[in-house]
């Protein structure tokens, strides 16, 4: 169990290092770093998706709202008030996790499809806020926020919200949002307060969307209302479900998946989205359950598959 | 095991995908010189996008049948940005980094050029955009400097929407105005607010103003309730496509005062839409006519309309400007190197373009007449051409 | 221990539960029967907070529960099962265990965010309670399996080994022997005498099962239409007019 | 008061409009419980059958309409039994997402094909005005039209349901599709029939549309569809009354935010009221609600 920590931390940290290296020498492209940028959003984005609808089946379909509300509140504090990078990104995140509160009291009482457009509702509602205020720029947006998202913040938000979710689910907190997702009942029978849990698990995934919004903002320079539309909620949502219900490590594989996928494509001009479409659904037609199922990809699976190779 | 099986066939098809992707892209050879093309493909507004991609295909086509520019062809590399801001960030990179373009053409709005800009300025890559007409796309707001890789071939919002306040006062007469404007458009918000300014200054007066959002159809509540308001003028700087629609349902409704507005309403959609007896007594600023009788105009809207069925709108010919406006600064560079086209680009004087005469001002901005378009049964005829205050 | 007080629940004008006059002493096992749809059911719903009482009070150790959601019911004492097996099918057969350990050795959320010492020793716990239950029931040996993978026997056990991890006082059982056959059947009432003595529970429970409900019943009560037509030891209800008439009129 | 009547005719020409679309999406829904993401963009592709039936074919109005009914209704059919019968014992989730595929590729195939070009839609009914309490109230044949056709689909699409042998096994089909399968219902047929008749109803809304606003181009399913499906859970997903209630009540109301305050408000509150009547009604307006059997 030790050995095996210190191997997943030094892994970890020797991927770091090698990405950092491979930047400064530019051994990564430009245009990689770019998709490797929009790789680590992605991520955070479907993992703190699946903590809500795949860990705790609450399908929600606003979660771009609140990347905007990470996204926006960060880019006000750094570039009109010129706060450092951190606090604004964690303000940015603890707002989303505020509305998400907001948001979830009232909405998660609801069940399947009804929550799933009163979602939706949520998220176009902050995005119509967000084009009738002139101090953020109105439809036209927010310009010329910094570049401040590297590689360092990036990979250690990434990691964040990693580890935070995983320990999150592996805790009792977690296995009580798996039980109410399993059977609502039954857990609250046993003594689970099921809204408690359907609107921690809900913030907890605003939060980190929100961060996912403030590193968004700070990598692409411009940020629009129509950035975030319901579109975006739905990206996220195909990497959630593409890697597996209830898989953390499905959500990863996924969303760099996803991301790749978008960039091979981008070669084909029009055609882009017509092959994204059709992959998209003969993904899902051959593996509905998603990449992983429920299961989580270890290390384990690697040695598996060698002594399987060898033998 | 079905699983890892799955997987292999996964990503076997992943390769093959990629494989085929960086097939299409890899013809590198030195005959040709690369220019990138960035445009909304696909997404909300792919309309424009493809309407400018079509016409600077077009323009290059021409320019290699006769013989290229410094004896290389031309070669456009097409890439879709799915009207998306941080998406046009991705093709830039790609397209400069990559492909290793002398230039880059688009994308057609504000928001999604803004975002390249950085990346253009970056690798010092000129770009000049056809219709992003927000001045700031130009310069940068916080500075005041002008971006030095960055020039357009439409018009800034002021000058048209100075013009039109003035026509609207001054020669139409007019004191009570509404404005109808799309409020999910900085195009149509900046038209918007200088114009208001105009028309106060002017001594007139804003009766009623309302926004309408990019899905709208149905415009027949707002125009109920300017119908009250009084208004004698409506000005409406938008599209065409919504343009024709409020129009005509505002024919519906009675209301027979004239309508205003700019280039977006230049397209034959207009009338077919609304109908030419609806759009009699309206009137647009634009930057040309496809009825101007100018040989040169008259050949492009033949060899665009033989080769994509329709007659060009003013975006088309901007693009079409873009596009020869690129060619002759690299003629006049007389290399390819990035910089040097850059620096010919900031020299253009007089560039003969379909949209008119027009020499780029310290901002980049292009110095040109405007038109004022009058709609006569179904037909554009021009009404007067006034030369901004700049 | 528990009582109701004219207990009633309708449903849109139908009465599902009329009146009920309900009461349970410390330690005591009694049966709730009747004929199907007579609203056993509906009363365990009402008694654990599903269902709101239309009308009436529920009184367990002296105070109210009525108003109060499901999970509070828990925590006050009282657990159950269900009719149709409700486990948490994605869960290994521990985790169950521990979800109903959830109420009382919970920690925080910033602890089990960033895994700090209270999680590592919070999960400790709970995995040696749930251990420590699974043993007693003959389940440790498939406790990492998932739940929905036990046979339909062993299914019931755990269901009934999850409610008391809960540490209820007050166990409602909801037909614990469906499904099983006579030696099943008979294992489970040994089980039931177990738990009962070991963890000094009150339980309540409904039951087809006459056999089973005639051997470990103290008392029973007979309801009908959401009445209660009948109570008393076993001998007497067996003997009991009305309740022949009840259940034969069901057969009839 | 004139300006209200105005505004009340205006909303019930747009709500008659959703009210067309979310009988669709109901139907669907109602049968296999899909939020089918696509049912915009077969709108799309009724839209553009009419078109060209009209321009191309030559045909009338009233056989163009018919003609992208047959379309389109091939085309739901196509779209279930290839994206969606594969997955009908999947996880609802990986279905919702092929639905977004399926519109996805619609839509961007549709660029393609099509063009991304508006296109102007012919005016083949003659649209006549007609003036009332002097001329301060106008209405247009184009608006009657709608509103006469909405109803009358509605009824159609009521009487099929509750009186014909058809509906009865729809009905069968939605409450439980395994006990209509033992009862010898053939639930794929029923299903593709569902299909079909939705995706028919669509293909009016897109003519109708595409007549009554005068253009059409591939993504204008894209929103009409999205209000369409608020419209529908509004009255109560996968019931006909409440759909037609809900898409009324929708134009309605958003002609009046547009009228009587903002337009760039009018999504915010249309959206905030659904949450309210969520709230209130969490199974929509004419929706029962139904207790998970314990």
């Amino acid at each position: 169990m030790k050995h095996k920590n210190i191997l997943i931390g030094i892994l970890l940290i020797a991927l770091y290092l090698a990405v950092y290296a491979a930047i400064g020498t530019g051994l990564i492209a430009p245009y990689y770093q770019v998709n490797l940028y929009l790789m680590g959003i992605n991520i955070i984005a479907a993992v703190s998706l699946n903590l809500i609808v795949g860990f705790t089946g609450q399908l929600a379909l606003g979660h771009a709202g609140f990347m905007a509300v990470g996204a926006y509140v960060s880019a006000v504090l750094t570039l009109k008030l010129g706060q450092p990078f951190l606090p604004a990104i964690l303000a940015g995140a603890v707002c989303a996790f505020v509305i998400g509160i907001i948001i979830g009291l009232p909405t998660l009482r609801l069940t399947g499809d009804y929550l799933a457009i009163a979602t939706l509702g949520f998220g176009e509602i902050i995005r119509g806020l967000l084009v009738n205020i002139d101090y953020v720029g109105g439809a036209a947006g927010i310009n010329g926020i910094p570049k401040l998202t590297n590689w360092t913040w990036l990979y250690l938000f990434t990691l964040l919200t990693v580890f935070s979710i995983k320990n999150f689910v592996n805790s009792t907190h977690g296995r009580a949002c798996i039980a109410i997702r399993d059977n609502e009942l039954a857990a609250e029978t046993m003594g689970i307060n099921t809204t408690y849990y359907k609107v921690l698990a809900f913030s907890i995934g605003a939060f980190f969307a929100g961060i996912a919004g403030a590193l968004y903002a700070h990598y692409f320079f411009l940020i629009q209302p129509a950035t975030f539309s319901f579109m975006k909620s739905f990206d996220a949502l195909v990497m959630v479900v593409f890697g597996g219900l209830g898989s953390i490590t499905g959500s990863i594989i996924a969303a760099m998946a996803v991301t790749f996928m978008n960039a091979a494509l981008i070669n084909f001009g029009s055609l882009r989205m017509i092959i994204y479409a059709l992959l998209l659904v003969i993904i899902m037609v051959f593996r509905p359950q998603g990449l992983m199922g429920t299961k989580e990809f270890t290390l384990k699976h690697l040695f598996r598959v060698k002594e399987g190779g060898s033998s | 095991m079905k699983t890892y099986k799955w997987l292999v066939v996964s990503l076997i098809m992943m390769l093959a995908v990629s494989l085929a992707a960086t097939g299409c892209g890899k013809k590198e050879t030195s005959d040709t010189i690369k220019v990138g093309v960035n445009y909304e493909l696909s997404g909300e507004v792919a309309a424009y996008g493809t309407t400018a991609k079509d016409a600077i295909l077009l323009a290059f086509d021409e320019i290699n049948a006769a013989g290229g520019v410094l004896g290389k062809k031309i070669e456009a590399v097409v890439l879709d940005n799915k009207s998306d801001a941080a998406e046009a960030l991705n093709v830039a990179t790609k397209l400069i980094t990559q492909e290793k373009v002398v230039a880059h053409l688009g994308p057609a709005t504000t928001g999604a050029t803004l975002n390249v800009v950085p990346v253009c300025t970056e690798y010092k890559v000129p770009l000049i955009t056809n219709s992003a007409t927000n001045p700031d796309v130009t310069v940068d707001p916080q500075t005041k400097e002008t971006r030095e890789y960055v020039f357009r071939t439409c018009f800034i919002d002021p000058p048209q929407a100075v013009v039109a306040a003035e026509f609207a006062v001054n020669q139409l007469g007019k004191k009570k105005m509404a404005v109808y404007y799309d409020n999910t458009n900085d195009y149509s918000k900046g038209l918007y607010q200088v114009f208001k300014e105009q028309v106060i200054a002017l001594g007139g007066e804003i009766v009623a103003e309302e926004g309408y959002v990019k899905e709208d159809q149905e415009f027949r509540p707002t125009l109920t309730k300017f119908k009250q308001s009084g208004a004698e003028l409506i000005y409406i700087p938008g599209y065409y496509e919504k343009v024709a629609k409020i129009i005509s349902q505002a024919r519906e409704l009675g209301i027979d005062v004239p309508f205003l507005g700019a280039d977006g309403w230049d397209s034959p959609d207009l009338v077919e839409v609304a109908g030419p007896e609806a759009l009699n007594n309206t009137f647009f600023t634009n930057h040309y006519s496809p009825q101007d009788p100018s040989e040169k105009v008259q050949n492009f809207v033949k060899a665009y309309k033989e080769r994509y069925g329709s007659i060009p709108a003013s975006f088309s010919a901007t693009a079409y400007d873009a596009a020869y406006l690129l060619a002759d600064a690299i003629k006049r560079a007389g290399s390819t190197d990035t910089v040097a086209i850059t620096k010919a680009l900031a020299e253009t004087k007089d560039f003969d373009g379909i949209t008119g005469k027009f020499s780029f001002d310290e901002q980049h901005n292009p110095v040109k007449e405007v038109s004022i378009i009058e709609m006569v049964n179904g037909e554009q005829t021009l009404k007067t051409k006034i030369t901004p205050k700049q | 221990m528990l009582a109701t007080k004219r207990l009633t629940k309708t449903f849109g004008g139908l009465a599902a539960v009329s009146n009920l006059d309900l009461e349970l002493q410390q330690g005591e096992l009694v049966g709730l029967i009747g004929p199907n749809g007579a609203g056993k059911t509906t009363v365990f719903n009402l008694l654990t907070g599903v269902y709101t009482p239309t009308e009436g009070d529920i009184i367990l150790e002296g105070k109210s529960v009525v108003g109060l959601k499901p999970y509070q019911i828990t925590a006050r004492g009282m657990a159950r099962t269900f009719q149709n097996i409700r486990l948490f099918n994605s869960l290994s057969v521990i985790e169950n265990v521990k979800v109903a350990c959830h109420w009382h050795s919970r920690y925080s959320l910033a602890g089990a965010l960033l895994r700090l010492k209270s999680c590592v020793n919070g999960e400790r716990q709970m995995q040696e309670n749930a251990l420590e239950l699974l043993e007693m029931f003959n389940l440790a040996e498939k406790k990492d399996e998932p739940a929905n993978s036990l046979p339909y026997g062993e299914q019931r056990r755990l269901e009934i080994v999850r409610a008391l991890a809960a540490k209820p006082k007050l166990l409602l059982l909801d037909e614990p022997a469906a499904g099983m056959n006579p030696l099943e059947t008979k294992d489970l009432m040994e089980l039931i005498k177990k738990i009962r003595r070991l963890f000094g529970l009150t339980i309540l429970l409904i039951e087809h099962d006459m056999s089973l409900v005639m051997g470990i019943c103290e008392r029973i009560y007979v309801l009908d239409y959401g009445k209660v037509i009948a109570q008393g030891t076993p001998e007497e209800i067996k003997n009991n007019k009305r309740v022949i008439e009840a259940y034969l009129g069901e057969e009839a | 008061m004139e300006t209200f009547i105005a505004q009340l005719l205006n909303g019930l020409s747009l709500g008659s409009i959703y009210a067309l679309i979310a009988l669709g999406y109901t139907m669907v829904y109602g049968i296999i419980q899909l939020i089918n993401f696509a049912h915009g963009e077969v709108l799309m592709i009724g839209a553009f059958a009419g078109f060209y039936a009209i321009t191309k074919l030559k045909l009338n109005f009233f056989l163009a309409l018919i003609f992208a009914m047959v379309v389109s209704a091939l085309l739901g059919i196509i779209i279930e039994l290839a994206a969606y019968r594969p997955l009908r014992n999947s996880p609802r989730l990986a279905a919702l997402i092929t639905a977004i595929g399926v519109s996805l590729f619609l839509q961007n195939g549709g660029l393609v094909v099509f063009g991304a070009d508006y296109v102007s839609f012919p005016q083949a009914v003659n649209k006549v005005t007609y003036k009332l309490l002097g001329g301060s109230v106008t209405v247009t044949s184009h608006q009657i039209l709608i509103l006469i056709v909405t109803i009358v689909m509605m009824l159609v699409l009521q009487y099929i349901v509750l009186k014909t042998k058809t509906g009865k096994a729809m009905r069968a089909v939605s409450f439980d599709k395994d006990a209509a399968l033992l009862m010898g219902i053939n639930v794929d047929s029923v299903i593709s029939i569902t299909f079909a008749i939705g995706s028919a109803l669509a293909a009016v809304a897109g003519v109708l549309l595409g007549m009554y606003y005068q253009t059409i181009y591939p993504l204008m399913g894209t929103m009409p569809g999205l209000k369409a499906f608020v419209a529908a859970v509004l009255g109560g997903i996968g019931i006909i009354p409440g759909a037609m209630a809900g898409g009324f009540l929708l134009g309605i109301i958003e002609t009046f935010v547009s009228g009587y305050w903002s337009t760039t408000y009018r999504d915010v509150v249309v959206f905030g009221l659904l949450i309210v009547i969520l709230i209130v009604k969490p199974a929509g307006l004419l929706g029962k609600d139904t207790r998970e059997k314990v």
